[in-house]
């Protein structure tokens, strides 16, 4: 990668685990005659590197439980890593304390899946959109304040005069715009979207992805964007980030990805995509189930379901390796030539 | 200013509070019978014939008299005398006075006890979440009633009979807030746990906002529906309870009787045939609670709020 | 005569301030073994529509008029007792959420013996022999075992697995399939999609299946229905419908999707959204959000007109066809 | 299992704890056990005498340890007003009680689930909505009010006069309105059969059923109102579940999905609050006993206040919470045999 593009977040060695096995006594396990303790954890991500450049949207993609959800979550501060680190523009954030955390709460803003709960339903829209503003420029005037609440309205296409009312007086797809508002109204650089869209309905997704577009495109924003729907990436990415069981196994520019995958999950996934163009699923059928992240395999996470898994696949974790195509696989078979 | 307030009338009158109220003829009724006795009771100085804390309005003749429309009725008694020869309409109006003080002042400190540590606990989860909750689980478990009788025990052994007649509304109001903050601290906690999980509540930590903004401002206003309801019904519970502990001899002395200490104190005389000095106060006590708990069921049914249960 | 003819079905809820149209006036049939596609965004009312064929409706819904003819029956007018007698044996359904289908406190044997002594005179023995014939059909490993087991033991995936069983127990002549596949993960869902699509094939079982993804339409089913606000806009061969929607509806649903798109480049969008169900405007349900909405769009609702095999509901479109003929005409 | 017994026990050796540790704080603040033995006529110095030698000198820790200690080997001190051991008094007492709780209970449970069932299933039915009525109105009643109205009309009864007494049917309404009375209206009844142990019953007798039916009606009265409202709401909230729409779809009868699918899924919560319930019962005792002079603990403790019986009240709460901890216990343990979904590791569901 040339060194000319900017690191905006840098994302090293993350790992989050959560705890499952509850008190002492909890732990507890009579077994073979004796008394064991035994302790169990959620590995929900296991060594996630990655790096946001800015001005880019890189996507992350995977199915229910691959831990997309914890790296945007880890990222925003809303979880703490349990190992790595996540640096912004340079310095490491995860470790700050409350105050000194602050600044990077203006330059890093989230997007939420559910339009129904991300916006207070006890507020008007005003007041959800006006309390950051003055908690984060307390120097602005009431008028400044106003003025600036009813430029991000505009921008999202709400109409300001509509602040008096409740969030549950709107659309689904309004509320989203008007949580992408909030988002905005702190002037931030960096924004992590968790499955913007996949609540909304099929008319309503193409909305709320161009005003996205357009407001990556007028304030110069940097996106993670998280997400099932490859298909949504395939469209808005500029990079993909596909995870599976808690680590990245691909990632690649979206147009590679998309042309010539290389892991044998994300080709999998990419057959699953129903299009519109054929007639017949004529996917690649993957066996079995996504084993659960509270009992890792060991070597390869996908071995289980892999079709070309081999013997080194199964004892041996395969780390990153560049491809070809510029992008990185973590694959023994793509390593070995076999695939 | 006024456009605001205009505007939040109109609000209620739109809103389905409004509108399920005027359908419901049970809410309204209730509505009106509990506003009337609410006036009734604290317009007690006003209303009543005679003052029945001051010893120099009774007579001993006039004792255990019947209500009017019985045989040996008075009619400067329409609901009769008591043992003591008071006037049962008179000592009904301070009771019910007397009860409902209790009511509202339990519920209220209850409410902050429970509001409060509900908060705590669901928002902080972890140890403190442990230690209050457990407290309110043993509690619990021993019945509200229970802790009532035990803490009131504990108070007039501590304090001796005449000093806990002298200030037994607080140390009532005190004793069943104690016992019953348990219940609405669950609600709370549960709700609260519930609204922690949306989105709305990680927007505002990411946003950067403190702790105490997050729970007072964002999540307290998000729990009231359901502590709203369960204070409507608490009232109803500690106007029992405080009831009950008058009963027991452990609540509000005779000389200055709530309902509870009425029934108690008639209840020696149910034998001789004297049914109505414990009867009346009891249909006003079991009217006044049913209002009550009708109100407190058509809140529930309106709000739906999904409680804790148990 | 069709397997399932729906005429002139009404739906309504009876809400406070009078009834709201879920369903107003849909017609549409199924052939034997054909598969169909009900295709619509959410409160389009096509999960009403599924439901109101076995008459599950939740309340307040209630069937308000039009017949179901199964069979040349009209289930609509059945009572209750008629139509158990049809619901599970005859015809089928699949739910869309497998971790709420089945009941967690009984095992899945009961579950599945429990619907064959509903409809036949059999043995608990003979009904497990049936129940686990059916569990090797839809490839659940290790079938035996699960008869025994309780839902939470099983995975999503499983547990729709099992739910297809149980609707395949009888050997139904339809399936109704309510978003089968919207609650799991994408590479079971294809697996899920396939395995259903496999039986119906191998059975000859005719598929009714509701959705509001666009792409498993057009892989799974011959003939499709797109629904807006209660009613049918649009209905034909699926192929047809994708490659040439009429509608403008259709077409803003097809174009917005992001595969449709120039990756990088702003997606068609619809402007506004579907109306809850109490503010449906008059006229077209879709003329507030239609670029080519007329003062009668805005007064009365279209009736169909057919282009080639699809019967759209729209005044543009019949003005178009008449164009076009007029045209043919003066060329003669 | 292991996990589960081990957490349970744990909790209510806590739970024993926190309740001793009250106990003896209210042993120690209220009553001063040298007042009690030995009166005003001793002199200073043979207090601190007998102070020193019982013990009263030691710190606090080592007096609740001596406390606790004792407490383990069943020896909860002496009762001031009976002058025995207040073990022997309170397991004399145990057995009125545990009969009126467990009369009380039968009635709860055999009416409780039908009527609320109903309800569930017909909330429209005018009877649905009576029972719905009366039991608005049951928990609106304190227990102790019911006890009264019961006593009045089924032990002393009432002579209604208030029809004209010279028509037909002003006389026959007087006659329907009044009661005879003669139940009984206080104790257990003489002749007390020997079952085991401290154990003297009534249960099996004519004049036994006689005295426990008013104290039992009162003491279910409180409750059978709250299960009935509570199995009713569950088994609605039940019935909307998309599991009864499947049962339906796949041609169940009626009778199989409400009384299998959906009352199976009713009965799970309400056997967690229910037994709650139960236990929570033995705290309603103390009131019906009092209007009933029920000789059980309840009347027993209340008497203990009233006298500032310190041992015997501290001995009381002591074996109340050992109640209250085995209910639970037994309660958590009946869930998870009854719930496939739990396996008893102790976790919560």
């Amino acid at each position: 990668m040339s060194t000319a593009q900017e690191t905006l977040v840098d994302i090293r060695g993350l790992e989050k685990r959560f705890d499952l096995s509850g008190g002492l006594l909890d732990q507890l396990r009579f077994r073979n005659g004796r008394i064991e303790r035994h302790q169990e954890h959620v590995h929900a991500i296991n060594g996630v590197d990655l790096s946001v450049t800015r001005g880019e949207a890189l996507c992350v993609v995977g199915e229910s439980g691959c831990g997309k959800s914890t790296v945007a979550r880890t990222v925003m501060g809303l979880l703490s890593p349990s190992a790595g680190e996540i640096h912004y523009d340079g310095k490491r954030i995860d470790d700050l304390d409350h105050k000194a955390v602050l600044p990077y709460r203006r330059k890093m803003q989230m997007i939420f899946q559910n339009p129904y709960a991300s916006l207070n339903p006890r507020m008007t829209i005003r007041q959800t959109l006006e309390e950051p503003i003055r908690f984060h420029q307390p120097e602005l005037s009431a008028s400044g304040v106003e003025d600036k609440v009813a430029e991000v309205m505009q921008s999202v296409g709400i109409d300001p005069d509509w602040g008096k009312r409740f969030a549950h007086e709107f659309s689904g797809g309004q509320r989203q715009r008007i949580s992408i508002a909030r988002a905005l109204a702190v002037d931030p650089e960096f924004i992590v979207a968790d499955e913007p869209i996949s609540a909304l309905d099929v008319s309503i997704q193409a909305q709320v992805l161009n005003l996205m577009m357009d407001a990556q495109e007028s304030r110069g924003l940097t996106y993670l964007f998280i997400t099932h729907d490859l298909a949504v990436v395939e469209h808005f990415g500029t990079r993909v980030a596909v995870m599976y069981l808690g680590r990245v196994c691909e990632l690649a520019d979206t147009a590679t990805l998309f042309s010539s995958p290389r892991h044998p999950y994300t080709q999998a996934l990419l057959s699953a995509i129903p299009r519109l163009e054929d007639d017949r699923p004529n996917h690649i059928r993957l066996h079995g189930e996504v084993p659960t992240p509270v009992e890792l395999p060991s070597g390869c996470v996908f071995h289980g379901r892999c079709p070309y898994a081999n013997d080194r696949c199964r004892q041996e974790i395969p780390q990153l390796i560049a491809t070809d195509g510029g992008g990185q696989v973590a694959c023994h078979a793509v390593e070995e030539g076999r695939l | 200013m006024s456009a605001v307030t205009a505007s939040r009338w109109e609000r209620f009158r739109d809103s389905y509070l409004w509108y399920s109220f005027r359908r419901d003829k049970v809410a309204i009724v209730s509505l009106v019978v509990f506003v009337a006795m609410v006036a009734a009771a604290f317009l007690a100085p006003v209303l009543a014939p005679t003052d029945p804390y001051d010893l120099a309005q009774i007579d001993i003749m006039n004792s255990e008299l019947p209500p009017a429309g019985l045989a040996g009725s008075d009619p400067a008694f329409p609901l009769g005398t008591d043992a003591q020869g008071r006037d049962l309409m008179s000592t009904i109006l301070y009771g019910t006075r007397v009860s409902l003080l209790i009511g509202f002042g339990a519920v209220v400190l209850q409410s902050l006890l429970g509001i409060l540590f509900g908060l705590l606990a669901g928002y902080l989860g972890g140890r403190v979440d442990a230690i209050l909750m457990r407290i309110a689980d043993v509690q619990l478990s021993f019945s509200t009633l229970m802790v009532a009788i035990i803490v009131g025990a504990i108070f007039k052994a501590s304090f001796g009979n005449l000093m806990f007649g002298e200030i037994a509304i607080y140390l009532l109001i005190l004793i069943i807030g104690i016992a019953e903050w348990p219940q609405i601290a669950r609600t709370v906690r549960a709700s609260v746990l519930a609204e922690k999980k949306k989105e709305y509540v990680d927007a505002a930590k990411v946003m950067g906002f403190g702790t105490p903004r997050i729970m007072f401002r964002h999540i307290l206003p998000n729990t009231l529906s359901p502590i709203f309801v369960i204070a409507t019904v608490q009232i109803a519970n500690a106007i029992i309870s405080e009831a009950a502990l008058s009963f027991l001899g452990l609540g509000m002395p005779e000389t200055q009787p709530s309902l509870g200490s009425l029934i108690k104190s008639g209840f020696d005389y149910i034998q001789s045939g004297s049914w109505w000095i414990t009867l009346i106060p009891g249909l006003v006590l079991v009217v006044l609670v049913l209002v009550i708990n009708l109100l407190g069921d058509w809140l529930r049914d309106v709000l739906n709020p999904r409680l804790y249960k148990g | 005569m069709a397997l399932l003819d729906v005429k002139d079905l009404d739906v309504r809820f009876a809400v406070r301030g009078g009834d709201l149209q879920a369903l107003r006036k849909i017609s549409f049939s199924l052939d034997k073994g054909e598969r169909l596609g009900l295709v619509g965004e959410s409160g389009a009312g096509k999960s009403v529509a599924a439901f109101s064929i076995l008459n599950l409706i939740a309340k307040p819904g209630y069937i308000a008029g039009g017949q179901i003819l199964f069979e040349g029956q009209d289930l609509a007018a059945m009572s209750d007792k008629q139509l158990r007698k049809i619901r599970g044996n005859r015809i089928a359904m699949i739910f869309q959420d497998p971790m709420m289908t089945l009941n967690p406190v009984l095992t899945i044997g009961t579950q599945m013996v429990e619907a064959l002594k509903a409809h036949r005179r059999i043995s608990t023995r003979d009904a497990r022999a049936i129940a686990l014939k059916k569990l090797q059909m839809v490839q659940i490993p290790s079938p035996d075992k699960r008869l025994d087991q309780y839902p939470h033991e099983l995975s999503g995936g499983m547990r729709q697995r099992v739910i297809i069983a149980i609707a395949l127990l009888l050997d139904p002549e339809i399936i109704i399939a309510d978003e089968p596949t919207t609650a799991l993960d994408v590479t079971i869902q294809a697996e899920i999609m396939a395995l259903l699509l496999e039986l119906c094939e191998q059975e000859n079982v005719a598929l009714m299946l509701i959705t509001h993804d666009l792409g498993v339409v057009s892989q799974v089913t011959q003939r499709m229905l797109v629904m807006y606000s209660g009613r049918i806009i649009e209905q034909g061969p699926t192929r047809e419908i994708i490659n040439d929607p009429q509608h403008p509806y259709t077409q803003g649903l097809i174009n917005a999707l992001p595969q449709m798109g120039e990756p990088g480049a702003r997606l068609y969008q619809i402007p506004g959204s579907m109306p809850s169900l109490s503010r449906v405007p008059s006229g077209c349900p879709f003329n507030p959000r239609c670029p080519f909405a007329t003062d009668q769009c805005r007064t009365s609702m279209p009736n169909y007109v057919h282009s080639g095999n699809v019967d759209v509901a729209c005044y543009e479109v019949a003005k178009l066809i008449e164009q076009e003929q007029s045209l043919q005409e003066e060329d003669r | 299992m292991l996990a589960f017994l081990v957490q349970r026990i744990s909790q209510a050796i806590l739970v024993m704890f926190v309740i001793s540790v009250i106990s003896f704080t209210i042993q120690d603040g209220l009553g001063d056990p040298l007042q009690e033995l030995v009166g005003m006529s001793v002199s200073d110095e043979e207090r601190d005498a007998l102070r020193e030698e019982m013990g009263l000198n030691d710190p606090m820790v080592t007096q609740y340890l001596r406390f606790a200690g004792n407490a383990l080997q069943g020896d909860l001190g002496v009762s001031y007003f009976y002058g025995e051991p207040t073990m022997d008094v309170i397991l004399r007492h145990l057995p009125a009680t545990l009969e009126l709780v467990i009369a009380a209970s039968l009635m709860i449970i055999f009416l409780s689930v039908p009527i609320g069932v109903y309800a569930a299933i017909r909330p429209k039915a005018w009877l649905s909505k009576f029972f719905m009525g009366v039991s608005t109105v049951g928990i609106s009643i304190p227990v102790f009010l019911t006890a009264i109205v019961l006593i009045q009309l089924f032990s002393i009864g009432v002579q209604v006069t208030v029809f004209p007494a010279d028509t037909g049917w002003g006389q026959w309404l007087n006659e329907f309105f009044s009661t005879d009375g003669g139940m009984p209206s206080y104790g257990r009844g003489d002749d007390l059969a020997h079952l085991f142990g401290t154990w003297e019953s009534n249960f099996f007798s004519q004049t036994g059923w006689a005295h426990i039916l008013l104290p039992a009606v009162s003491l279910a009265s409180i409750m059978l109102p709250l299960f009935i409202r509570l199995i009713r709401a569950e088994m609605m909230e039940v019935l909307q579940s998309d599991y009864i729409r499947f049962a339906q779809a796949k041609g169940i009868a009626p009778a199989r999905i409400n009384f299998l699918h959906a009352l199976k899924n009713t009965m799970l919560p309400v056997i967690t609050v229910g037994g709650v319930q139960i236990g929570i019962m033995v705290a309603y005792t103390i009131l019906t006993e009092t209007v009933f002079q029920w000789p059980g603990v309840g009347l027993m403790f209340l008497e203990a206040i009233t006298r500032s019986d310190i041992p015997l009240i501290v001995a009381y709460l002591m074996v109340v919470g050992l109640i209250f901890v085995i209910t639970n216990t037994l309660v958590d343990l009946i869930y998870g045999l009854v719930n496939p979904t739990v396996k008893l590791t102790g976790k919560k569901a």
